[in-house]
């Protein structure tokens, strides 16, 4: 789960982190205020959950609070890649000697979190690992012992960070350590951290990810959530546990694990097919998740055909069978099913579904192939 | 032959009380006769499958009861973690953890502390391992694959026992297969054991099943071209899958441009690994 | 630093750790009040720093709160061990089923934490552990993993508690550990860990000692202290940084290092002498601690002569000669003092003792020799 | 011959710009010429020593820089623990640790960390070790001992001077003597260093200074009594000190009873160790 500039910073604070004075507003009124407060000059960032922000136009430095009306005016009517601007954040503006990138995230080579530090902050860190990977000074963390000020020194001297800033650099890191800790984080970054004219060590920007897997740890976070950048349907799926990624094409899939769905995918395109989604019922899917991922599937009006592959492992065939027969007796849809049930109890699912007069492939390849026919208007 | 587990595997089952445990702990109970104890903390005392297998509060006293030396976990995520480190700390050899959906930060912690006492991991999120007509630990159906010389390694659950079927149908059995799971912290890893199949006797080629995201196919790529004589046929999932979003698998999700398949399958082309365009096909490609 | 009951299970209380409902009272009227608050039924415990307050009298049962008052009076006027009784904690009366014991500690040979736990609580520890040990389950602590919840099932286990209590029993043991962990100390104790007999589980005792060396941490604790325990003259040895002891002999002792001062308290006794205290003056000690110091020692009437043993290491004898006298040029004493400097610079401290008409001597046992002969009205 | 340390030893001074680590690592320095190197972060860069000795921001660095194998520090105890953590990071072989007052809570961390990376660990609370004429490292005057043939093991500090200098006087040197400090967690203990002592073919026999506090003396009896072919002289201090109060060391206390002088010289007696009756007459009991 992504969280906003203005989420992330309010954790950073937390944790002691400094951040620049800011709030955040809804409407451009607000804005004024907000400057008016902070001294007249501010900027104002649009608090949208996608990079390039200030390309597109999403970032305004104003000069004084009618200067900040006018522009939070203009960037609240914004989208931004395709997403709305619901929200900006108005913050002072900090004299800049020095940017600085740092970030923690979880590093899947070594299975430790790995705190990655650059002198060249401010511009994209992928950027610079490419180009100047000599400029990226990493550091892995025994997820045991912790974080300790040592490391966090050897950051700062791989940095070449002068030493009258170190003891600012150990509590910044340290608590960025902490908030990617305590909030279960992927990545927590610091893109840029500034060093200020007047010598203070500010996180101008703030970026978080928090693990799903880990949101049961944190209930208060899906208050945070921003339901802007999923769709409806997406929404919905993960009501029923559910993971729905719609696509551009028109064969609707419900496919048991993840791997096999982007396997059936994948064969679709081979035969000339385009998926309209990615759906994973995952295991021990019962007749009432399958109702729902069928109805979700339907709520998206490309949908020409409906290919369901269930390969029985913790999921059991006759539990798919009559979910998906409650479901297509419940929206008496007139799109196309074609479905192959392998595995745990399979028969049984298969007996069920033929009584029924769904149609029914024994191989993958053989579903693909009627699927892909009957989207493109063949018959059988 | 076979890797990991055998017809001699004593096998623990941790949450052999819950919905799925109980379910496919009876699987494995009836495949063979190696389940010989279950630990739900809190029912230590009962009895499962008829009175035939004991439940126990803890690893250590079952462990100490019945000599167990694999366990199989399908406790939920939130425990899943405690479960594998119990497991870990009273000895257990092999732990294989079915749960998914286990916060990374319980992993990286999980995954250290079993370093450090030796205990080997497979998973989590992962379908477990099965060495036909022997052993069956985990959740990969007993009936789709039968006794063979193909060693089998994949990310992914449902899509193995599409191969391992399809492998079936044409006659092909399996020594070892091997799910090990699709996230990004996990326990043995493709090179673990492409090295355990390269040294059993009864494994004479291999198939190896991957999937977007990350670069341990590329590694594994790396591996086979140094260290592996047998053949290895594989397949990767999702060429189609678009960037930025995650498949499912916490693990499955190209992140600015790398981790795609083209990019895996490239790796094991360059090193002469045979590349299946769907699953089924797999079963051709291998040798007969 | 030991921590009293009513500060222990404050702490506690911080740490989801259940106890009995009740406050801490300084005055009798103050302890009716409470009990008529709680509904009439209370214990009345006095709160002083030592083991055996039951049989000491300091713990009663009252039924009502005419007799909470009667009891908190008699208790209030009481001196358990020659510590005077200055508050008393006035506790709910909880209907007990079964009595636990558990506490984590260090573990010196494992250098780990130890949980300690037994079904026989409410006892002394030490004595279960001799004559049943048995009935103690004791388990190892990885300090970075940490406590986990499987451990805590296995104490449960090897206390043979019923499932039924489990749920309550991790809260409390995690509880337990945070605590012991957040507060930096060497004991946390429950001591009975009651099983009441509506099926709740309460800690109707606590004690924690906090370590010393991690006051620094918590410097609230101080707070907390309670001078009643401590000898003013080892209140003010601590603020010099002198660790010092009183006894009950006539040779005041000034030694560096605390083996080579247990050495000199030895080798006097040998010799017939009674040392009247034990006294580290530590590494580095400079002019000014060495004449706090010797004030310290003088504050005891008792004194008749002073061995001072110094082995320069941190310590350099000169700082140590200058210190002296400047402190015996500041207090004038008659007593008489027996020096003997060793190592680093000493013989720049002898000599500046010389040329003051110290007596000094040339090894341990002579200066033991002498100091023995010179407490017992002896000439040299 | 000597144990832990020798004249190649490569020492590196943590804390070498304070009060108390600039004093001694200037002795340490004038006693040999090892002294390679002093850390203190934030002053890397300088030099001290009349510029003869650089000062690093890092072990890591002066690791590299100077090939330190040797890592001797006096840092403040709040920084103490990420000290020592630090050394082992860097690959320290050696640590010793002078420091005093660091809590138990960080010892118990560092030690476990310390054993997994397998540095060696003496102190802390602790005056250091000394190989007459070849090495220095730590507190130990250099002036009151000599080349010889006893190895000294001691849990105190000035009172180790104590007995060195009695044997000095009676012309009597030491191979290695090591003060292991006297807090209740430590690193190498005295059954650690009878081993070395019993390995090193330049000592013949062996004093031990030990306490009041703990049980490590008896343990080290139980060596003895088992693996020690060398003789043994000991001095137990404490034998005057009332029970339940902590004489300075953190592990210097008797507690209910157990711990005492006289249960330690008892074990130790039963083995066949001589024992002193104040710390100059270790040096006449001393073979010459």
């Amino acid at each position: 789960m992504k969280l906003h500039e203005y989420q992330s910073k309010k954790i950073f604070d937390r944790f002691d982190v400094p951040i620049p004075k800011g709030r955040v507003a809804n409407i451009a009124s607000e804005a004024k205020q907000i400057a008016e407060e902070l001294g007249g000059r501010v900027v104002i960032k649009s608090q949208v959950l996608v990079g390039g922000r200030g390309k597109a136009g999403g970032i305004k430095l104003a000069r004084d609070p009618k200067q900040a009306k006018e522009f939070a005016t203009e960037i609240l009517g914004m989208e931004i890649k395709g997403l709305p601007v619901r929200k900006i954040l108005v913050d002072e503006i900090v004299d800049i000697d020095q940017e600085i990138y740092l970030g923690i995230t979880n590093d899947r080579t070594c299975r430790q979190p790995v705190v990655i530090a650059s002198s060249s902050g401010g511009i994209d860190i992928e950027e610079v690992a490419q180009i100047s990977p000599e400029k990226i000074f990493k550091l892995s963390i025994d997820p045991l012992l912790g974080l300790q000020d040592f490391q966090v020194r050897d950051i700062a001297l791989g940095i070449d960070l002068k030493h009258e800033y170190w003891k600012q650099f150990i509590k910044i890191l340290r608590g960025l350590y902490r908030a990617y800790l305590d909030m279960d984080a992927t990545l927590a970054e610091i893109n840029p951290l500034v060093i200020t004219k007047d010598k203070r060590l500010i996180a101008l920007d703030a970026k978080m990810i928090i693990d799903d897997n880990a949101l049961f740890r944190h209930p208060e976070m899906m208050e945070l959530r921003d339901l802007d950048v999923e769709a409806p349907a997406e929404i919905e799926a993960q009501k029923y546990g559910l993971s729905y990624i719609k696509l551009d094409g028109d064969i609707g899939c419900m496919v048991n694990g993840a791997g096999l769905a982007m396997a059936t995918m994948d064969i679709i395109s081979q035969f000339g097919g385009k998926p309209a989604n990615f759906l994973d019922i995952g295991g021990g899917a019962g007749a009432t998740k399958v109702a729902a991922a069928l109805k979700i599937i339907l709520s998206d009006p490309n949908v020409k055909v409906i290919l369901i592959n269930i390969f029985g492992g913790i999921t059991r065939c006759d539990e798919v069978a009559k979910g998906l027969l409650s479901a297509l007796a419940d929206v008496k849809t007139k799109v196309p099913v074609v479905v192959r049930l392998v595995g745990t109890n399979a028969e049984e699912g298969r007996e069920l579904l033929a009584n029924a007069n769904v149609q029914t492939a024994n191989t993958l390849v053989e579903a693909a192939n009627i699927s892909v026919r009957l989207s493109t208007g063949g018959k059988l | 032959m076979s890797i990991l587990v055998n017809k001699n595997s004593r096998i623990l089952v941790q949450g052999i009380t819950g919905n799925e445990g109980n379910f496919h702990a009876w699987q494995m109970y009836q495949y063979g006769n190696n389940v010989v104890a279950g630990v739900t903390p809190g029912k230590g005392g009962e009895w499962v499958f008829e009175g035939k297998v004991p439940v126990f509060d803890s690893v250590k006293v079952a462990k100490e009861a019945t000599g167990a030396n694999v366990s199989v976990i399908f406790v939920p995520a939130h425990f899943a973690g405690d479960a594998m480190l119990e497991a870990a700390d009273a000895g257990i050899e092999l732990i294989v953890c079915i749960t998914e959906g286990i916060p990374v930060r319980d992993m990286m912690r999980v995954r250290k502390y079993l370093d450090q006492k030796g205990s080997k991991l497979i998973g989590p999120n992962c379908p477990g391992l099965i060495t036909p007509s022997e052993a069956k630990v985990g959740i990969i159906p007993g009936n789709i694959t039968m006794p063979g010389n193909v060693g089998v390694i994949s990310r992914s659950g449902t899509l193995t026992y599409e191969v391992l079927y399809a492998m079936m149908l044409l006659g092909i059995g399996t020594s070892t297969c091997v799910g090990i799971g699709g996230d990004p912290i996990s326990g043995l890893s493709y090179i673990d054991l492409l090295e355990m199949f390269e040294l059993d006797p009864l494994t004479d080629q291999i198939v190896l099943i991957g999937e977007i995201g990350g670069t341990d196919e590329q590694k594994a790529a790396d591996y086979i071209s140094r260290y592996m004589t047998k053949p290895v046929v594989a397949f990767i999932a999702g060429q189609s899958a678009p960037s930025g979003k995650r498949m499912g698998h916490a693990g499955a999700i190209i992140e600015s441009g790398s981790g795609t398949a083209e990019e895996k399958i490239k790796a094991l082309q360059e090193v002469g690994v045979q590349i299946a365009r769907h699953p089924e096909e797999i079963a051709i490609l291998l040798n007969r």
